[in-house]
């Protein structure tokens, strides 16, 4: 008999633990946005998990929703190195 | 993301032709625009230096390739003039009905790419269908649909065909029958609309001063065409009226370019009614000496052409005044200070043909 | 109705059936066989795999059959709108050149499979790949939760719509990474006008499906769909959040009148400008599918759904589903495209008051007590 | 406006500097000016007889010397100036009109690609047609192709 609910939890506590230290880790803003979002993705998969769909699907909608709009503040306030050289 | 440049071009679904046009866009808003032109010069002024006077004219029919005829006539008025002849009446009405199926065809062209230029792609397919037929009579006249090379020095290569004009009155029925279809898909369109009014404005001073022609002038209200302010064949004669608007933004000059194609079929068919019997042609003289300039209202301006003869068979020096390239000035002017988005309809509104521009 | 897991159950079941029966007689000789043959016939394994059929046959609808329809239709039907005949490809074994062009699209599909993937050299390599897939898999995620009829659907979720919503909302998240990774000038400002578009419109379509919401009573899709075969479609009380919802969708997967991020005048083809071969093929794909699940949700929230005489359910849901298609299609091929500016002052000065509206209108016919 | 007109009205202020007037058409007017004075020329017939439209800017390859041609178009009184400015081959040098008209210097760009000749007073001259590092003026006469 396989734990399922067990072994989908390790998998995506592995994946989120992971995203979020990249979140930190990341050199660039932008990728720190984008694990961000994996890792707010991950925890309403875990939401599922603990049977509240609602609340899984509100925070996929809200927060992931919502870091685009981080992304759009990322790009804006970095700059990347190869944009500013002139066109070859 | 402050300013950045983006290279509009030479390779970008935008331009109608091989050039590049540089904007520098702080977010949407344009600040700075350059237009880069060469990238089609093929040297026709010096080519013109080696040919002889009736060779050069299928090179003028290359200089731009949608309105050829025009260009090719432009320089037949202007040898003309060197020459100091007088071409046969017919002649002048046939040059006039030719022209004016060309600007048709060019016209349509230009809806064909402004279509699409705004996201309106069936547009391009409806001129596209009309442009088939405006063709259709000018092959009847001339045997070709794209460089015609149809005038001469002293008239017209070859009559129109005896059912020409049963044919031409037939096209022009339909072409002034689809014109409700257009005002619907057009100008009933909010959102064309929103597109074109009120952007890429153009004022009447900064027009004159720019040294702008054509449609793009007259769309700032200055009521300018070259056929009835310094006539030319039988323009004078035909009962017609110069398109103005008078808001200067995209959708003037969309409007000038439409009612100037139905103002076209009026002169066709006045043209048709008036036309006289007789020759087409006369013979040129060898060589002329002496200089020379005639102006005519191209599809897209005035086009002015210069020529200087030295008592040879090839002219000494042929200078060709590109209304493109004149109104190409007037494009960072209006750029300035619009969105990106509204560069395509400006640029579209416009006409851009590099062809002639590069020469 | 077509029980689609009882149907996924019983092909789970024979499946296994055969596989368990082959292994018990080889059991006789190797006894673990018999113990494995035993766990396969488990009413847990059983359902797993009825749910990966489900999955697949849905997958399947989604991706294979219905994406060939709906790209076939949209090609005659604009090609017709631009009175030209549109695809035209014969079958491989007719000689004459005329035909109806099904299956032009699998030919289009293969050209693209068989491209070389090129990835540009400045790239950020990595979220350049992701951002194809994210786009992708979100889009066909969406079916998960669609109901194509009471029974034929994958999971009946309790909160099915926002689900739909939230799964929505991933893929202008992918059109960013991708717009930026692909470190173009054409792509990054497709991208931002992506994420600026998707902030403008994710709210009056929300705005919209409330009124519905308060209608129906539940955010379950089928409830709703139950709920407009007892009383009437949504769409008749609620015209004005449809033709919000119509709108708001339009702009959600970027089709014409809206489709700035990808404004092919001006900015090429706009955020997937870089890629090419099958991502390519795959974003391009992704839009129809997009495309379709809007014109599945309106059918679900306002046209009653499945509900229909004599046809099956899921033949009604499918006409009623590929009208709307039709309709954004039509929509999409004769009005030009709008700027950044009047999206943006469409979606807050228009649409999101004519969604409160619509929910006003919702709330006062619940409160009168007709629903 | 008729050409004879125009040639009075230039006559009486730039007396003996406007030379070779000739009459091609109606009214067009051809003259000559040394090329010093060509800046107040030209103002003076913007401003005077409102010739707003500078339609042409040429250079002919003479065997003695460059000339420039400005076709000059007044809308308003419908005459046409052909204006000649002839310039030696060791120096060539002209005033820019973009003073005066600001779409000359578009013009003035394409007779400098061309002919070589340094409009002084130009805002930007470049190359435009040919490539910036290209050697030679192609329309002159003793550019051989």
């Amino acid at each position: 008999m396989v734990e399922w609910d067990l072994f989908f939890f390790i998998a995506l506590s592995v994946v989120e633990v992971v995203a979020s230290i990249l979140v930190i880790a990341s050199k660039k803003l932008v990728h720190s946005a984008f694990w961000l979002a994996i890792t707010l993705i991950t925890m309403g998969a875990i939401y599922i998990l603990l049977r509240s769909e609602f609340i899984a699907v509100v925070q996929i909608l809200v927060y992931a929703g919502a870091v685009p709009v981080l992304f759009v503040f990322g790009i804006m306030l970095t700059r990347r190195k190869m944009m500013e050289e002139p066109n070859e | 993301m402050t300013d950045i440049w983006i290279n509009m071009g030479p390779q970008h679904p935008m331009t109608h032709g091989l050039f590049n046009l540089r904007v520098r866009v702080d977010g949407e808003i344009i600040v700075d625009a350059n237009p880069l032109l060469g990238y089609l010069h093929r040297g026709v002024e010096k080519l013109c230096e080696r040919r002889d006077y009736t060779q050069i004219i299928p090179l003028m029919d290359r200089l731009c390739y949608v309105s050829s005829l025009t260009w090719s006539h432009a320089y037949c008025l202007a040898a003309e003039e060197l020459m100091e002849i007088e071409i046969p009446e017919r002649a002048k009405y046939l040059r006039v009905i030719a022209l004016e199926l060309q600007r048709i065809a060019s016209h349509l062209m230009w809806l064909a790419a402004f279509g699409p230029d705004v996201g309106m792609f069936t547009a391009f397919l409806y001129a596209m269908r009309e442009r088939e037929y405006i063709l259709d009579m000018l092959q009847m006249m001339s045997g070709a649909r794209m460089n015609q090379n149809y005038p001469r020095i002293g008239g017209v290569r070859n009559d129109v065909p005896p059912e020409f004009t049963d044919k031409c009155l037939k096209v022009m029925d339909y072409f002034d029958g689809k014109r409700k279809q257009y005002e619907r898909l057009f100008d009933d369109s909010a959102i064309f609309l929103m597109r074109t009014q009120g952007v890429g404005y153009l004022s009447k001073e900064d027009a004159m001063d720019l040294g702008v022609t054509g449609q793009t002038l007259r769309g700032s209200n200055v009521p300018i065409d070259m056929r009835t302010h310094d006539p030319y064949e039988v323009y004078d004669q035909l009962d017609w009226e110069v398109q103005v608007e008078k808001d200067g933004d995209c959708y003037s000059r969309y409007k000038v370019r439409m009612n100037e194609m139905w103002e076209s079929t009026k002169i066709i068919r006045g043209a048709l009614k008036k036309m006289p019997k007789g020759p087409v042609r006369v013979k040129p003289p060898k060589r002329p000496k002496g200089e020379a300039f005639r102006r005519t209202e191209d599809a897209r301006g005035e086009a002015l052409i210069y020529i200087v003869g030295q008592g040879e068979t090839s002219p000494y020096r042929v200078k060709v005044r590109s209304p493109v390239f004149a109104n190409l000035r007037a494009a960072p002017v209006i750029l300035k200070g619009n969105t990106y988005a509204d560069l395509l309809a400006i640029m579209g509104s416009i006409d851009v043909c590099i062809g002639e521009t590069d020469k | 109705m077509i029980d689609l897991y009882g149907i996924s159950y019983g092909i789970g079941k024979w499946f296994m059936g055969i596989i368990a029966a082959i292994l018990d007689f080889f059991g006789q000789w190797i006894q673990p066989f018999q113990g494995l043959a035993d766990w396969l016939m488990r009413w847990e394994t059983l359902n797993v795999l009825a749910i990966t059929i489900q999955v697949v046959i849905v997958f399947l609808f989604v991706s294979i059959i219905n994406l060939f329809i709906i790209m076939w239709i949209e090609r005659k039907m604009y090609a017709r709108l631009h009175t030209r005949r549109g695809i035209m490809l014969p079958l491989p074994f007719r000689k004459v050149q005329k035909g109806t062009g099904f299956l032009q699209n699998l030919a289009d599909g293969m050209k693209l499979i068989q491209k070389e993937n090129i990835t540009p050299k400045n790239a950020d390599k990595w979220m350049y790949h992701i951002a194809p897939a994210i786009i992708a898999t979100t889009s066909i995620l969406v079916f998960v939760a669609i109901p194509l009829s009471e029974t034929f659907v994958v999971a009946n979720l309790e909160g099915g719509l926002i689900f739909v919503f939230a799964i929505l909302a991933i893929a202008p998240f992918a059109v960013l990474v991708g717009g930026w990774a692909s470190n173009n000038k054409f792509t990054l400002i497709g991208g931002m006008r992506g994420a600026a578009q998707m902030l403008s419109y994710e709210i009056p379509l929300i705005l919209a499906a409330v009124g519905v919401i308060l209608l129906a009573g539940s955010l379950n899709l089928v409830d709703i769909v139950i709920a407009q075969q007892q009383t009437i479609w949504f769409g008749i009380p609620l015209i004005l959040g449809l033709l919000v919802f119509l709108v708001a969708i339009v702009a959600e997967v970027e089709r014409l009148p809206f489709d700035i991020p990808e404004a092919e005048a001006e900015l090429v083809e706009g955020w997937a400008t870089e890629y090419g071969g099958m991502r390519f093929g795959l974003i391009f794909v992704a839009k129809w599918v997009r495309t379709y699940a809007g014109a599945a949700l309106i059918t679900i929230l306002f046209l009653g759904g499945w509900s229909g005489p004599i046809l099956p359910g899921e033949i009604w849901f499918i006409i009623k589903s590929y009208i709307v298609f039709i309709i954004i299609v039509w929509t999409t091929w004769s009005l030009p495209r709008t700027r950044m500016d009047q999206v943006l002052e469409i979606g807050w000065k228009r649409l999101l008051p004519a969604a409160l509206i619509s929910i006003a209108i919702a709330a006062a016919l619940k409160w009168v007590g007709w629903f | 406006m008729k050409g004879t007109e125009v040639a009075q009205a230039v006559k009486e202020k730039f007396k003996d500097l406007v030379s070779n007037v000739s009459f091609p058409r109606d009214r067009v007017v051809r003259l000559y000016v040394p090329r010093e004075s060509i800046l107040p020329f030209c103002k003076f017939l913007r401003d005077e007889l409102s010739c707003e439209h500078l339609s042409l800017v040429t250079a002919v390859d003479w065997p003695e010397n460059f000339e420039c041609v400005y076709h000059i178009t007044s809308y308003l009184e419908e005459y046409m100036v052909e204006l000649h400015v002839k310039i030696p081959k060791d120096d060539p040098k002209v005033d820019s009109l973009s003073p005066v008209w600001k779409g000359a210097d578009f013009a003035e760009w394409e007779a400098y690609d061309m002919m070589g000749i340094t409009f002084v007073g130009h805002p930007d001259l470049r190359r435009i047609l040919l490539p910036e590092d290209y050697l030679y003026y192609p329309l002159r006469k003793d550019f051989k192709g």
